[in-house]
């Protein structure tokens, strides 16, 4: 039986972030830029503190709930605005608040001389209320309201600088994008809840709805969590749907790092865990979900091989492992999947704000080429990146290690081999790739612009304190989940209640433990290939730059579908519009007009005129209840 | 059938008071402004070259003179309204009258008499209403004259009296806080309560802010100096009355005293204990020293009407000593001490009342 | 023992005479005192239909009206006045500035 | 029950006289002090069925007040235009009302019902400013106080109309 308790704590979780950013957009002007910064800040800690005191009172196998009001009530359908807060939401809380905390506060340094500082921050909380919304939803309406928002806030970010209009083009871009994907994702929520419907049990709670899709048949399971996995690839960054995120970067860097890379883009995956009962139900589906993440993880990978600007190389390992998390999705791994959720938000933020700080202290360079022998100058920087770096690649005792063997493992042993294998070499792609990065910006000759040069500084502290602590979660943020030959794995334990006792994994010890060694080899080869190639130099070929222009997948969707679009749309206009829409409207015009000019007759006014014609309705209606 | 017979007789009995003490009220104005301007006055009426009982003479001549007169109707006027007009000013003064207690009760026997005309819940309210027809006579008036200096007073008399009505209304809401009836009796009942054992608990007693105001909102009610814009006769001739005479100018003349009397009994009513004297009851004198006198109840209630008349008389000849030492106001100073001063006061005095009600209540 | 009944064909007979002043004539003024007298046919039914039914509600509802009645007057006479200055004439018919 | 019946059609002859003279008068002064006398009439025929506190109401916010205005501005005014109409509004007007009241006392008689309404079954205490306060405070508190707004709009909506612009 579930424990279920009320608190009115839930609801100020999110609450203390909104109000945030409501002061900061009606009075942040008047604050002054680092008391509006400071505020922000705030609210976040108070909700990380919120967090952290419901978790501790969160009693075992239970949650709490509340429910704050009706929002929409239109028998059969009714939506509550409630919370619900379990396991799973307790540790997207502590990513969400816990890294966001850190991230603002790293703002506080990154954006400091940037005059829409107060603007950034009321985006940046809105950001925060939204996606704390999302996932402390009960129900999946609320959380597309919260998955609206975030993609709302993602889009004013993205285009924060709009004077530039390449970052508004991106931005819209991205806002697009994720369009298809939420299409999809409304019609399979309002799939599920006309099916639903038709047995008599229309809901749209996460409780109820776990007790309840078992009504449904699986053809229509599958269609429904495709769909809603479809939303998903939009949110997440996944084939066909990833191309807005390398652009996404376009936005100031503590953004890429929180919604681009720990919160807003593992929605998809939250999403998924969330309604994992139904995922359950749709093996076709699970099949689909793991086969587009192990290819989305490969795909992203070698993209990620060639790029030169340092964030787009972040940005497309963001997509790689958001691949990992779905191959653990789709070999029904939950917990692995939230546990590399959980980990790569501690790592990929702190590579994301460790290329921040880079950016920071070069004014704005982001070309690696560009770069070089910067570990002089940035003495904090280049250990929080090395350890970030380190964990990404999966060296031993990192988080990287633990959450993403367990995924190889899952996935060698509930998937198949060649989900594992390619699952494999990606992790090689990725260390290769990772210290590629290391080695061009850290080490080698540097290729700064001699104007530079002199300006080139590390960051204030309040940038590299939250760098040394995210770099300590890289480190430690692992140590949760050890697997079973280990310590065993708290982490599993945790989310227990939800998502039930991990399927036990058919193979031994001794393979799992000689599979950990293959992957290790693999990223230490990767790790000396990126040395050997670009330690000293390094010569670029042609598939690099295939390579390096993303495999013109950008092109292609130009040709495929923008361009047919664009000439159907310019026929559309030119050809069919003039000659019937616009005879149709025209005609619907003239017709009106010339009954208006009839009747216009009657509006003389004259008030008594009026008054007779009141009469005689009044009359006419009398008359009609009379007989 | 006896019913009817005592409600006749005390309706003959108010109206031959109202009446008598308006006429007496017209000759003691005269008397007065003739005191106060240092001559002599109202003596010129003689029943064969006897002028010595000038009241009896003035209550006579008056009326004979008036009636003996050209009753002249203005070319172009309204013949009917015209007529109408003074009826209409005569008529609210005399029926407010009716429920104004003029004595506790008196014992015949074994009948109980009220002494009041008619005893209605809403007594108050109904005074009120009546009260703010009178308008409607001078109003008719000055317009059926078909006289541009009469519409003026007209229409002069028509805002000023809407404007002070609201004033009297608010400012005696602390008396009805105080004394939680409608009805004029209990009001006066009320009243007849001791304070501490020895003050009598008048209404000038616990409302003395909403006193003044009345006061000053009711002389405005009366049109009389220093509100006597209506009639204004150094500018507009003689205002909503300049074209009446004879009879029906009687009447205004009657009416205006008749209101006065009105004004005066509500104001003793409501602030000076209407009937009561102070210390008696219902069967005689009870001191607070503790001695007491036992009084037959005919005595008792003879006291009490005579203590009413007295009182009456007295709040009456507050009017006419105010009549003949204030200037007039200028129309707009009218309107600013109804709107920007009485207004104001009375909502103050009404929420001070209501707060110290409550907080002496718990 | 009267039946309501008379009473509400009195109300309807009124109510009726208003919206027959409301019609025919041609004087601003008068036709707001129309406007008066439909509303007082309302009143006249409601306080016959509170006293059949010995429910005091109804005679709550009548002060309701009688004050929109009297700022429906106030305001109607304040826009008259205004109306006067503008063209010294009270025939609605000479209104007719927002023909169609 | 012979009296109360001579008292009601006394009363109702005299309202429907006084309101058809309020529409029929030439001058509108005669109309507006026809539709005093209606309106009185009226407060009458509201103490007969036992409300006098709206009786006392009728006469002083409608007779006292509302109507003393109508004066005030009909002097204020003194319009003197005569009201040429056809004889068509004349007939149709008529007709329509005739209409109208058929119409309603053919709808609101068995609404009616046979019910009495002098009949002895309230409460002594019926239609006491207690009783009706209760209800007003009470069932009616926030109609009664948004009806306070209501009138503070109107009052300032009449100052600002009527104020000459300086």
């Amino acid at each position: 039986m579930m424990v279920t308790e009320s608190s009115a704590l839930l609801g100020w979780i999110p609450l203390l972030p909104l109000l945030g950013s409501a002061v900061n957009v009606l009075f942040g002007q008047r604050l002054g830029r680092m008391a509006a910064g400071w505020l922000a800040c705030a609210c976040v800690a108070a909700s990380l503190l919120f967090s952290l005191w419901l978790w501790l009172h969160l009693p075992a196998g239970g949650i709490f709930r509340d429910s704050l009001f009706t929002w929409i009530e239109s028998s059969p359908f009714k939506v509550n605005v409630a919370l619900m807060l379990d396991p799973l939401t307790v540790v997207m809380l502590v990513v969400i608040t816990g890294i966001g905390l850190l991230i603002h506060v790293y703002s506080l340094g990154y954006m400091g001389e940037d005059e829409g500082m107060v603007r950034y921050f009321a985006y940046l909380n809105l950001f925060v209320f939204f996606m704390l919304l999302l996932v402390l939803a009960d129900n999946l309406l609320l959380l597309f309201v919260g998955w609206e928002g975030v993609g709302l806030c993602s889009y004013l970010l993205i285009g924060f600088w709009y004077q530039d209009h390449t970052n508004t083009i991106a931005a819209n871009k991205a806002f697009i994008v994720n369009r298809i994907g939420d299409v999809c994702f409304v019609l399979g929520i309002l799939l599920l809840f006309w099916e639903l419907g038709r047995h008599g049990a229309g809901t749209l709670e996460f409780l109820e709805l776990k007790s309840r899709v078992s009504l449904l048949p699986t053809g229509r399971i599958t269609l429904i969590t495709l769909l809603l996995f479809a939303g998903a690839t939009g949110k997440s960054a996944q084939i066909p749907l990833y191309v807005w995120l390398p652009d996404a970067m376009q936005g100031p860097t503590p953004v890429s790092a929180l919604i681009h890379a720990a919160t807003m883009v593992t929605a998809g995956i939250y999403m998924t865990a969330r309604l994992h009962f139904l995922f359950a139900l749709a093996p076709a589906t699970l099949a689909v979900i793991a086969s587009i993440g192990v290819l989305t993880a490969l795909w992203a990978a070698t993209i990620a091989l060639a790029q030169n600007d340092i964030k787009r190389v972040l940005a497309y390992s963001t997509v790689s492992q958001l691949g990992y998390m779905f191959v653990a999705v789709g070999v029904g791994a939950y917990s692995a999947a939230v546990f590399h959720l959980f980990t790569h938000a501690f790592f990929k933020a702190c590579l994301f704000l460790s290329a921040g700080s880079v950016i920071h202290g070069l004014h704005g360079e982001q070309d690696m080429l560009k770069m070089g022998g910067l570990k002089g100058y940035f003495p904090t920087t280049y250990w929080t990146y090395l350890i970030a770096a380190l964990a990404i690649s999966g060296a031993p005792l990192t988080a990287g290690f633990f959450s993403k063997d367990q995924i190889l493992w899952l996935a060698f042993t509930n998937g198949s081999v060649w989900l594992w294998l390619v699952a494999w070499l990606t992790a090689g792609l990725t260390a290769f790739y990772m210290f590629r990065q290391f080695f061009l910006v850290f080490h080698g000759p540097c290729r700064v612009d001699e104007k530079l040069r002199a300006g080139i500084h590390e960051s204030p502290p309040v940038m590299t304190v939250p760098l040394m602590l995210l770099a300590l979660g890289s480190v430690v943020a692992g140590w949760l989940g050890m697997p079973e030959y280990l310590l065993g794995s708290v982490w599993d334990q945790w989310l227990e209640p939800v998502f039930g006792l991990p399927g036990n994994a058919h193979g031994s010890v001794a393979m799992e433990i000689l599979l950990m060694l293959l992957t290790l080899g693999l990223a230490g080869g990767g790790v000396y290939l990126a040395y050997r190639a670009y330690f000293p130099t390094w010569v670029p070929g042609a598939l690099h730059r295939l390579v390096l222009n993303k495999y013109y997948i950008d092109e292609l969707y130009g040709i495929v579908f923008v361009r047919p679009l664009t000439r159907v749309a310019d026929w559309f206009a030119q050809t069919l519009d003039p000659a019937v829409l616009d005879r149709i409207v025209n005609a619907v015009g003239r017709r009106t007009l010339a009954n208006s000019l009839f009747w216009r007759r009657l509006q003389t006014g004259n008030v008594q005129h009026y008054l007779v014609y009141f009469l005689a309705g009044t009359l006419l209606i009398l008359a009609y209840y009379l007989y | 059938m006896i019913d009817l017979a005592v409600i006749v007789a005390k309706a003959a009995l108010v109206l031959f008071m109202v009446l008598n003490l308006a006429g007496i009220m017209g000759w003691v104005e005269r008397k007065g402004s003739a005191l106060i301007q240092d001559r002599i006055g109202a003596n010129r009426a003689s029943v064969f070259g006897f002028a010595g009982l000038g009241l009896v003479n003035t209550l006579l001549a008056d009326p004979i003179k008036f009636l003996t007169k050209e009753n002249f109707v203005p070319p172009g006027g309204d013949r009917f309204l015209h007529a109408l007009a003074p009826c209409l000013a005569l008529f609210p003064a005399l029926v407010t009258f009716t429920v104004i207690p003029f004595g506790d009760v008196l014992i015949l026997g074994e009948r109980v008499i009220n002494l009041q005309v008619a005893n209605i819940n809403v007594g108050i309210l109904f005074l009120f209403a009546f009260g703010s027809l009178g308008v409607y006579g001078i109003v008719i008036g000055a317009w059926a004259s078909n006289n541009k200096f009469s519409l003026l007073g007209g229409v002069r008399g028509s805002a000023q009296m809407i404007s002070y009505e609201i004033a009297m209304g608010l400012s005696i809401m602390g008396i009805l806080m105080i004394y939680q009836t409608f009805e004029l009796q209990e009001i006066v009942r009320g009243q007849g309560k001791l304070l501490w054992g020895w003050l009598p608990a008048w209404g000038i007693v616990l409302q003395p802010a909403a006193f003044f105001l009345f006061f000053t909102a009711a002389v405005a009610e009366s049109k009389r100096i220093p509100f006597d814009l209506p009639e204004g006769e150094s500018e507009i001739v003689a205002g909503f009355h300049t074209e009446y005479s004879g009879g029906k100018f009687l009447m205004f003349f009657a009416a205006e005293f008749a209101e006065m009397v009105t004004a005066a009994a509500l104001i003793t009513t409501l602030f000076f204990g209407g009937w009561q004297v102070p210390f008696l009851m219902g069967d005689g004198f009870h001191f607070p020293w503790g001695s007491s006198w036992t009084l037959p109840n005919l005595v008792v209630a003879l006291l009490q009407v005579g203590a009413f008349t007295v009182k009456v008389f007295f709040v009456s000849w507050l009017f006419i000593l105010l009549r003949w030492t204030l200037p007039r106001f200028r129309y707009d100073q009218v309107m600013r001490l109804g709107w920007k001063m009485l207004f104001p006061l009375s909502l103050a005095n009404l929420v001070i009342t209501a707060v110290s009600l409550v907080v002496l209540d718990r | 023992m009267l039946p309501l009944n008379y009473y509400l064909a009195l109300s309807a007979l009124i109510f009726a005479i208003g919206v027959l002043g409301v019609i025919i004539r041609r004087n601003l003024i008068i036709i707001i005192m129309s406007i008066e007298l439909m509303l007082n046919a309302a009143n006249l039914a409601f306080v016959a239909f509170a006293r059949a039914q010995a429910a005091v509600n109804g005679q709550s509802i009548v002060i309701f009206v009688m004050a929109v009645a009297a700022a429906e007057a106030v305001v109607g006479l304040a826009i008259i006045i205004t109306l006067f200055r503008r063209r010294p004439s009270l025939d609605p018919q000479e209104m007719q500035l927002l023909k169609g | 029950m012979v009296t109360e019946l001579a008292i009601f059609f006394i009363l109702a002859a005299l309202l429907i006289t006084s309101s058809l003279s309020v529409i029929f008068q030439k001058n509108a002064v005669h109309s507006a002090l026809s539709l005093v006398a209606a309106l009185f009439l009226m407060a009458v025929i509201f103490l007969t069925l036992r409300a006098p506190m709206l009786a006392v109401f009728q006469i002083l916010v409608y007779a006292g007040a509302i109507m003393v205005i109508f004066l005030f501005v009909i002097m204020l005014l003194n319009p003197r235009a005569r009201e040429p109409r056809k004889l068509v509004w004349w007939g149709g007007g008529c007709l329509g009302a005739a209409l109208l009241a058929l119409e309603l006392i053919a709808l609101l008689l068995p609404a009616g019902g046979g019910a009495l309404v002098t009949g002895s079954t309230a409460a002594a205490t019926f239609g006491s400013p207690k009783e009706l306060a209760e209800s007003l405070f009470t069932d009616f508190v926030l109609p009664f106080e948004l009806t306070s707004i209501l009138l503070l709009v109107a009052l300032i909506g009449t100052v600002v109309l009527a104020k000459r612009e300086a």
